[in-house]
């Protein structure tokens, strides 16, 4: 079970700002294909995923990371703070 | 160091004369505000969504990088999030050390990484409907330089 | 754009304010200040004196350049001479602009231009007796950039 | 005549701030060797002229400019101010 969160228009597309999910994907890639696979609001936040930006526990990495030990996954557009 | 994620409106001055203040032996204090701006005339508001949790560290890394790499005396961000009126301050930036060389770098740096690497994404509400703000490359090309 | 060669004190957050608020549309406001700063924990007083008329003069010329040169919406430059006290303020400068990459450098400029460029000398008193203060090759140096 | 002025240590080290000189020199380094011709206290505080500045009319400029039409000439050390 892993934590997945939405953030900005990613979690206008998926609906959800965070859901509880069953998964054994062993990198977020792969999470990402298991979801949109899922259902068509995934497959339309996750249409260009270098359009997106991914963090494990709270500190950002790359779509190739490994889910192993993860709690939490968060999905998001680049930021646009300052 | 202090970082600060927060609703409220803050008062940009105060916080300077405050962060002043408390920084003895500091020659240099620079800061930097960003304010809701209204470019083409029509904003009604802007909503800044964030990443509770991440966001504080995020932050909190960033500031502390820079208080090391230029030997800050201190550093201060403060951030909001929520629903900002036009002209309201979005958030700011300050760096205290002892030469200006060293306060201008940090706080740069500083804005450099809250903008790309910080959590929040901004949200420009028009009569015409709802826009996310888009990254710029300039932001994320901005980095590169340190 | 204002300039202010003055020996009273000032408040750089009320001033800070005061700016922000009288330039609307500019995204981005950066401000530095210089603090009489007690480096050796000697530090009696300082004392600044300056050329007056050429000091008006050659501080609104560096400002004048700055604000054509980044397209600023507003420019503020306060110094002040006379007799001043660790911990006050000596001068800031606050430079509002639609992108905080002109903000910055257009703030830079303008405190390198005025350390090396503004007919200002200081004088430092300590328990020993009064020193004037020497230039830095590294402010010459700074000058260089732009 | 010409209204020279003086300021921070080559004030202290002439010891007036200002002063009217009838000169005929045709440039500042000319003056300068006059008045170091003076005194020993132009001496001074001209010996070394790289660690000097020198404005015209209120105007930075250098130690070969002309005093043709100038009004106030003023010597001083690099600034200090910021």
């Amino acid at each position: 079970m892993i934590d997945v969160m939405y953030f900005a228009w990613v979690r206008e597309r998926i609906g959800v700002p965070s859901e509880r999910i069953e998964t054994s994907a062993p990198t977020v890639a792969a999470l990402v294909d298991e979801l949109k696979a899922r259902e068509e609001r995934y497959a339309a936040a996750f249409e260009d995923v270098s359009a997106l930006r991914v963090a494990l526990d709270q500190e950002l990495t790359d779509f190739d990371a490994s889910l192993e030990g993860v709690r939490e996954v968060a999905f998001f557009p680049p930021m646009t703070g300052g | 160091m202090q970082v600060r994620v927060q609703t409220e409106p803050f008062d940009a001055g105060a916080e300077l004369n405050a962060f002043t203040a408390a920084t003895s032996g500091a020659g240099a204090v620079v800061s930097f505000s960003g304010i809701v701006r209204d470019v083409d005339g029509g904003l009604q508001e802007m909503e800044i969504e964030h990443y509770p949790g991440m966001t504080e560290k995020a932050i909190a890394k960033i500031t502390e990088e820079a208080v090391t790499r230029w030997s800050l005396v201190d550093a201060l961000v403060i951030h909001r999030h929520g629903t900002l009126h036009v002209g309201t301050p979005i958030m700011m930036v300050a760096t205290a050390a002892p030469h200006r060389v060293d306060a201008f770098a940090a706080a740069e740096f500083l804005m450099d990484y809250l903008k790309s690497r910080a959590p929040f994404w901004k949200k420009e509400l028009t009569a015409s409907g709802a826009d996310w703000v888009a990254a710029r490359d300039e932001d994320e090309d901005a980095l590169r330089r340190w």
